[in-house]
């Protein structure tokens, strides 16, 4: 049945893609008088050069994975949670209320007590919306939309009025405790022999988010509620013929998606920051819905995904830092990447499709 | 709160509610054809910017107008490409197409002005003037309605005139033209536009191309009202936009009465942003959420089950 | 060479980024130099910024932007011989200059004005976001219109929650409708790119507004009733001037040392009468001379005047 | 073969009166690497009904949308009345007089009658003058063909009856002289079917062209002119009707002979299985559905349910499935069973032995998304001996057992990774009911097994049903084929309205009576 092999589907066809889109960024980066071919040396470079690079890259990476896997749960129940953003904040604000109120003597305490608290938050800002969609209907798109704004409001009161240090200039919260410290790469690579920049900001929770990966392929293609989650998702009305109950699906779909966009927060807030700032999530509650979907929803492309975004990040800093391109370029870089590979890839695919379809007729004929 | 207060306030909620029901009406048009667009936010800011730097240049808001409506135009035909040509997904069509805007218009900017993106301010003609309609000092005097008339009817740009008219016209487009019927058709079920012998795609396109003007128009009212561009300054409009839409479950008239509202609740929202209980201070923060808690509210206590275009956000696929 | 790295809000944010930005501009025009910059994209970026440039041999490096001090702490100690140069925020090491600005001076002045401006007794405030730095401009300025009308009101308006806050022109017009049909006259915005609104919007309601950080009477002339300038432009300029050699240390700018002032140039001059010129320039004296102490919000996050 | 072209060649310069209506040459289509189509010829004489049979997939359908310009051929010729022409959508075969009805109705949904028959054949731009007009035209092509259906209704609120009615005018309306019709009869009721078959007559005797695809031999007989029968992309044979047999046509299309009755012993029932008392149903629109219904199936016996569509079996096998609330008292087994609240879910119906085939094998049966495998255990799912531990279900193992019922339910191809939507419909038929038959349940509930399947695998579902009769259990038949109903039902009940019209035993009655019951006239009514 199958028109061309896996291989191609899976690997040719987003490699020619990106390969597009850094053609045409290319083209950008000329139009502005910078040579193309050093802005890609330098963005690789930067990204995977070195173990700083690396250790940014996968830092940003890490945020990428945790929205992504919060979006492409909800999608696999066809939920499709714009709030990304604002359950992560909350789930700051979570991880945060955990490190401040015990002197935690270790980080292997602190950070599973951090985890339940940013995704129980997380989790509690996904479950209105849910429990809206479930029982009024009311349209998850708009009130995870809306729920955005609420979140960055009752952040923005917490920061300034209830969590800031007096005195600061600064809208953020006091410097967790050192237990609450969690090792960076240089730190849990150090033992192993291997040298890691001691300041660069990936850290432990770059596991976290494997295993994570790891546990989401084993929820959706496992286990009995993520079946139940695939069915509602494909068929509404199949799911109730097999007794799977819509408003329990949509529910729990999106407290997981909810708790794992929470757990963001032990990354950017518990791992980078160690305090909680104003903005903390910079976006990536959006950009996990390009991850989501570039990735097909499915956690080996969620991670490939983030890892390009990731990559992106880091190598568009190192961009600014040297070529002095502006950091929107990044951005409209970022833009020709989702397109190219998320939205434009039957534009690869159907000619491809062509070619091996003529390929296979010419074997028969052979044969 | 005095009558006059009440008329200001309204007054406020028209201007802010323009660009989002010609949004709004972008969006109704595309997702009634069956596509979906959360690119409404980069077409708002391409537009705008367009619409800023061509009206800097020559000083017309009218040439502004269409190079706004141009560079919208321009973005929709990309999207149609991505997910009408090429049957990609609309969702990451629609994503992309906002951090493209995001980052083109600064970038362009910068190069043309040196400005770090903004363009120059617009003046004179290079903005919308407010039109006074006739009479309405003279009607001032009377009571009741001639504030009414004066201060709310009366004294905006010919865009918001526009919007408004965009509205009867976009029903009337959709349920009383042979085109609106297709469109309408090509979004709950394409298959039955093809069969008839009707190019789905050749709908959807124009579909595009009339949310194309209608941001591009959105755009440009931003630009004016601003008088000029400024980064980012769509400021999230795209998005309530598409809020407005579902809240208008897809009809022209409920996108006027959603955009109106959301209008009305951030003029409120800007009016009193202080509210002191006693002793108590309402944070300000609780007042610049509560539009965003009151549509929550009355969505799910008014409005219930939206049902989309049962055809939108699917690539019209006859033959793979 | 030194190097210059602006906040979020980049290089080209009509205001604070700006004003460093075009004091960096002076003095390479001036002496040839070059330096480099840049604008951050992410929170975490900013330890990465300081080491690259203090990897890289840049000296000094200015930093725009209090959200650096904590990052700064942590790099100036790895880097004992390179200086850095924060604005607008205080860290504590040995190889640092932390420079902070009296707001809350200019925008005492900036009260004064605005009170012999109106007629009546209500002028108001736009900010972009409710953060502490926004209310030291707000509780300046409210206590200079006091200290002038008592019994007046000053309406305190903040644009949003999200970093949209700060590039929303439209809304700022509209805020700035809402004042003017709630009374005020007079309109002070510190909102970066909303600002731009309020005093387009203050031109064509016929208001008059106030601008802040640069200088930004010319924008709507005859409709700019002053800036309230604060100096950042000559703390970046010093900075680049005195190079690898800067004197480290907490330095505070205020009306005494010019680091903030309002701006008068011939796009206002004709806004400023001589009673309003007379009272500014009394109050100018009295603070300097500390006759008269502003109350600084940040000290305990409360303002007398409101 | 030369000597055919050439006459045709012939015909193309002159057309003549008597020029076939239509004529197809070598075509040929290919779906990637599946060839839909092989070099496929035909022609249908003018004024003529020509079926069209062949099993699940053997490319019936790609054929007819390919002369309806639906989808574009990789080779072949087509010639309309002897004019060779050019269809490359569906424009120019209506431009051709070609009007066609698919399986699936492409309606919209919700749109009225009238606007879904102008559609794309409005006048004017306008649409209110269209309308009026359409209005008019509709009345007198309703008048002159017994097609009546409301102007006004909306499609969603239509019987599939009118429904099919709506698609055949939308064809009149274009003028269409032409008419394909793929498996029309598949959702109708027989009483519908014949008084489509009552139009298609009356459209021929006007000297229009019509082309039925069908699975059903009985309605091949009963009005076509000419038979083609495809397999597996080709044409096989092509006859005339009269010349031929309902056996011949079965070995034909299937490449075996095949038992057209069903072959069962009498029934041998035992204890009642489930009894249903006062079972009162009302539906989310608040219309009452069900109005008090009692039966009652006993083990080893086959219940047939037969009714027009709409009149409550739908519901009835809802509520008995389990997702569908009522009132009334159920006994499984002689336990009383929850209607309502916590334990009125599949799951725990299945849990007291129900199975159920559902009506809708693609809204309701399958994921067709997910593989066969997946689809095996739907509904299942939580089964314990399908969980490999707490956590865990057991994948390998439900692939295994998967294998296991594909082979003996002989599912083509029988690859347990296949997605459904890759199987025919008759293939993905099998899969549902043999997921529902493996559970051995004490209750089967099957809800129009053969719809839309070939008669190879009719026979042979026929087979597992009456198998599991056998073996004890009890079934509940839906179906609105009578055929269906009278050979394999021990017993039949009629519903209509919500109601039982009354019971029949099917070796004491007939399609005429029962046709009378379905539409509500009782035994009292007709003796007056
Ligand atoms: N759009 C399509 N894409 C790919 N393959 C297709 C498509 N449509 C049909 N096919 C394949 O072409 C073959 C013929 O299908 P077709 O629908 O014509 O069969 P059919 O004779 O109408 O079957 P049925 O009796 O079930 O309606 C099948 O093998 C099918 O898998
Ligand atoms: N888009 C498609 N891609 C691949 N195969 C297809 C596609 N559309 C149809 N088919 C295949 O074509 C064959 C016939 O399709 P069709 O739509 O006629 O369904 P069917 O088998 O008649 O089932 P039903 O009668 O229940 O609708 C099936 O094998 C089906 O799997
Ligand atoms: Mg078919
Ligand atoms: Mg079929």
């Amino acid at each position: 049945m199958n028109k061309m092999p896996k291989w191609a589907d899976a690997v040719l066809i987003p490699l020619i893609s990106i390969l597009l889109a850094f053609f045409f960024s290319g083209l950008v980066i000329w139009a502005i008088g910078k040579d193309p071919v050093v802005a890609i040396k330098t963005m690789v470079d930067g990204a995977f050069g070195s173990t700083s690079g690396i250790s940014y890259t996968l830092y940003y990476a890490t945020n990428f994975i945790f929205t992504g896997l919060a979006v492409a749960v909800a999608y696999h129940a066809r939920l499709f949670n714009i709030g990304g953003e604002g359950q992560a904040m909350l789930g700051g604000l979570g991880v945060t209320l955990v490190c401040l109120a015990v002197p935690w003597p270790h980080w292997t305490l602190a950070l599973p007590a951090a985890m339940i608290g940013g995704a129980l938050f997380g989790a509690a800002w996904a479950f209105i919306p849910a429990w809206l969609q479930a029982k009024r209907g009311s349209h998850i798109v708009i009130t995870t939309i809306m729920f955005n704004y609420i979140g960055a409001a009752l952040l923005g009161y917490l920061l300034t009025r209830v969590l800031k240090v007096k005195g600061s200039m600064v809208t953020e919260s006091a410097r967790f405790p050192e237990g609450a410290h969690l090792p960076n790469f240089s730190e849990i690579f150090a033992p192993l022999g291997i040298n890691f920049s001691p300041n660069a900001p990936a850290n432990m929770a770059f596991f976290v988010a494997l295993l994570c990966t790891f546990l989401f392929w084993i929820l959706i293609w496992k286990t009995r509620l993520g079946y139940e989650i695939r069915a509602y998702g494909q068929s509404e009305t199949a799911a109730k013929y097999a007794g799977i109950a819509p408003a329990r699906i949509v529910i729990i779909a999106m407290l997981i998606s909810g708790a794992l966009a929470g757990l963001m927060a032990i990354n950017n807030v518990m791992g980078e920051a160690e305090r909680l700032i104003d903005n903390a999530v910079e976006g990536a509650g959006f950009i996990g819905i390009a991850v989501a979907l570039m990735g097909r929803n499915h956690p080996i492309g969620i991670l490939l995904a983030a890892l390009l975004f990731g990559f992106l990040y880091q190598g568009g800093a190192e961009l600014s830092f040297w070529e002095s391109i502006p950091r929107e370029l990044v951005v409209v870089i970022q833009a020709l990447v989702i397109m190219f590979t998320g939205a434009l890839d039957n534009m690869v695919r159907m000619p491809l499709e062509k070619i091996f379809v003529a390929l296979s007729k010419d074997k028969k004929k052979e044969a | 709160m005095d009558y006059l207060t009440i008329l200001q306030i309204l007054d406020s909620a028209l201007r802010l509610a323009t660009p989002l029901l010609l949004t709004c009406l972008a969006g109704l048009f595309s997702e009634r054809a069956g596509v979906v667009d959360i690119g409404l936010e980069g077409k708002l800011l391409a537009a705008a910017f367009l619409a800023g730097a061509a009206a800097a240049v020559t000083g017309s808001i009218w040439i502004g107008l269409l190079a706004g409506v141009l560079g919208s135009l321009a973005f929709s035909m990309l999207h149609g490409l991505a997910s009408i040509t090429f049957q990609g997904d609309q969702l990451i069509s629609g994503v992309a197409l906002n951090f493209l805007a995001a980052g083109l218009t600064v970038v362009i900017g910068q190069s043309w002005f040196k400005l770090g993106g903004r363009t120059p301010s617009l003046s004179g003609d290079g903005r919308f003037s407010e039109w006074n309609l006739p009479f309405s000092d003279a009607m001032a005097k009377i009571p009741v309605v001639g504030p009414a008339y004066d201060e709310l009817i009366s004294g905006h740009t010919a865009l918001t005139y526009l919007a408004f008219l965009a509205v009867p016209l976009s029903w009337w487009v959709l349920y009383r033209s042979r085109f609106g019927l297709r469109l309408r058709a090509v979004g709950e079920n394409p298959g039955a536009v093809d069969t008839a012998g009707i190019s789905v795609v050749r709908l959807r396109y124009s579909a595009l191309v009339i949310a194309g003007v209608l941001c591009g128009l959105a755009g440009t009212y931003l630009a004016s009202l601003a008088a000029g561009f400024v980064k980012d300054m769509s400021a999230g409009r795209g998005y309530i936009a598409l809020a407005a839409l579902i809240f208008a479950k897809w009809r022209p008239w409920y996108a006027l009465w959603a955009t109106l509202l959301f209008g009305l609740l951030e003029a409120i929202g800007n009016r009193y942003q202080s509210i002191a209980l006693g002793d108590f201070v309402i944070p300000v923060q609780f007042m610049q959420a509560l539009p965003y808690i009151l549509t929550v509210i009355i969505l799910a206590g008014f409005v219930g089950k939206a049902i989309p275009p049962r055809a939108s956000g699917q690539s019209y696929v006859k033959e793979r | 060479d030194p190097a210059l790295i602006f906040d979020l809000g980049g290089k080209f944010d009509k205001s604070f980024n700006e004003s460093s930005y075009n004091g960096a501009e002076r003095w390479a025009a001036e002496t040839g130099g070059t330096y480099r910059d840049l604008e951050l994209q992410s929170d975490a970026q900013r330890e990465q910024a300081l080491r690259r440039f203090a990897d890289n041999g840049f000296n000094p490096i200015v930093m725009a932007g209090f959200s650096f001090s904590t990052a700064l702490e942590t790099v100036a100690a790895d880097f004992p011989d390179t200086k850095f140069v924060i604005i607008d925020g205080v860290a504590d090491a040995p190889n640092v200059r932390s420079i902070v600005f009296k707001e809350e001076e200019g925008s005492y002045l900036a009260g004064i004005a605005a009170a012999y401006a109106a007629e009546g007794d209500t002028v108001s405030f736009i900010g972009g976001m409710d953060i502490p730095l926004i209310s030291k401009f707000a509780c300046g300025y409210a206590q200079g219109f006091k200290s002038v009308k008592p019994e007046g009101n000053v309406i305190v308006n903040m644009t949003g929650t999200t970093p949209a806050a700060w590039n929303d022109p439209v809304k700022g017009g509209e805020l700035t409708r809402a004042q003017k049909s709630a009374g005020s006259e007079v309109v002070f915005a510190a909102a970066g790119g909303t600002g731009l609104g309020v005093l387009q919007t203050a031109a064509d309601e016929g208001m008059l507004a106030i601008g802040v950080d640069s200088n930004q009477n010319y924008l709507q002339p005859g409709h700019v009733l002053t800036s309230m300038v604060k100096r950042v432009d000559n703390a970046v300029y010093d900075a680049f001037t005195q190079g690898a050699d800067i004197e480290t240390g907490l330095f505070v700018m205020g009306l005494e040392n010019e680091g903030v002032a309002l701006a008068i140039d011939e796009y206002n001059e004709a806004l400023i009468t001589p009673e309003m010129k007379a009272a500014i320039d009394e109050a100018t004296a009295k603070i300097i001379s500390g006759d008269v102490v502003v109350h600084d919000y940040m000290s305990d996050e409360t303002c007398p005047a409101y | 073969m030369s000597v055919q072209n050439e006459t045709g060649r012939q015909a193309t310069v002159a057309p003549t009166a008597s020029a076939p209506a239509i004529e197809l040459r070598g075509i040929s289509k290919a779906f990637g690497p599946v060839q839909a189509n092989k070099d496929i010829s035909i022609s249908v004489a003018k004024g003529s009904i020509h079926g069209i049979i062949g099993e699940n997939g053997a490319g019936k359908s790609t054929l007819m949308s390919i002369l309806y310009g639906f989808y574009k051929a990789d080779a072949g010729e087509i010639l309309i009345n002897g004019k060779e022409v050019e269809i490359t959508d569906s424009q120019e075969a209506i431009a051709a007089g070609i009007g066609m009805v698919f399986q699936h109705f492409k309606l919209v949904e919700n749109f009225t009658v009238l606007e879904n028959v102008i559609l794309g054949a409005e006048d004017g731009k306008l649409l209110k003058p269209s309308l009026a007009k359409a209005r008019k035209l509709l009345k007198q092509l309703s008048d002159e063909y017994e097609l009546s259906v409301d102007p006004d209704a909306l499609i969603e609120d239509l019987s599939v009856g009118h429904q099919q009615r709506v698609e055949i005018l939308k064809a009149l309306y274009r003028q269409a002289d032409i008419l394909i019709l793929d498996e029309p009869t598949g959702v109708l009721t027989p009483a519908e079917a014949d008084h489509l078959f009552r139009i298609l007559e009356g459209l021929r005797d006007q000297g229009k062209t019509i082309i039925l695809i069908t699975h059903k031999l009985r309605e091949i007989m009963e009005i076509t002119d000419t038979v083609s029968v495809m397999r597996r992309g080709e044409m096989t044979a092509t006859v005339k009707t009269k010349d031929t047999s309902p056996e011949e046509l079965a070995e034909l299309m299937v490449g075996r002979k095949v038992l057209l009755r069903v072959d069962k012993t009498p029934a041998k029932p035992g204890k009642p299985v489930i009894e249903v008392e006062n079972l009162e149903v009302i539906d989310e629109q608040g219309v009452k559905r069900l109005k008090g219904i009692d039966l009652m199936v006993r083990q080893g016996e086959i219940l047939g349910i037969c009714g027009v569509a709409g009149n409550g079996q739908t519901e009835l096998l809802e509520v008995l499935g389990g997702y569908m609330e009522g009132t009334g008292t159920i006994r499984m087994n002689g336990e009383e069973i929850d209607l309502t609240g916590k334990y009125s879910d599949g799951q725990s119906r299945r849990a007291r032995g129900i199975s159920h085939v559902p009506e809708d094998r693609h809204d309701e049966g399958l994921i067709l998304e997910f593989q066969a495998w997946e689809n095996m255990i739907f509904g299942y799912h939580h089964d314990p001996k399908y969980q490999k531990n707490a956590l865990l279900m057991d994948n390998a193992g439900i692939k295994a057992m998967t294998q296991v019922s594909m082979d003996k339910f002989d599912v083509r191809p029988p690859n347990p990774k296949l997605e459904a939507k890759s199987f025919s419909g008759g293939n993905q038929q099998k899969i549902v009911l043999a997921r529902e038959i493996e559970r051995n349940p004490d209750l089967l509930l099957v809800g129009q097994p053969t719809r839309g399947v070939d008669i190879g695998a009719i026979e042979f579902i026929h087979q597992q049903i009456v198998a599991l009769r056998d073996e004890g259990k009890a079934i509940l038949l839906v179906s609105v084929e009578l055929d269906e109903i009278l050979s394999l039902s021990d017993r039949i009940v009629v519903m209509f309205d919500g109601r039982i019209m009354g019971e029949r035993l099917p070796s004491e009655t007939n399609e005429g009576e029962l046709g009378l019951m379905m539409a509500g006239i009782t035994d009292e009514e007709k003796a007056q």
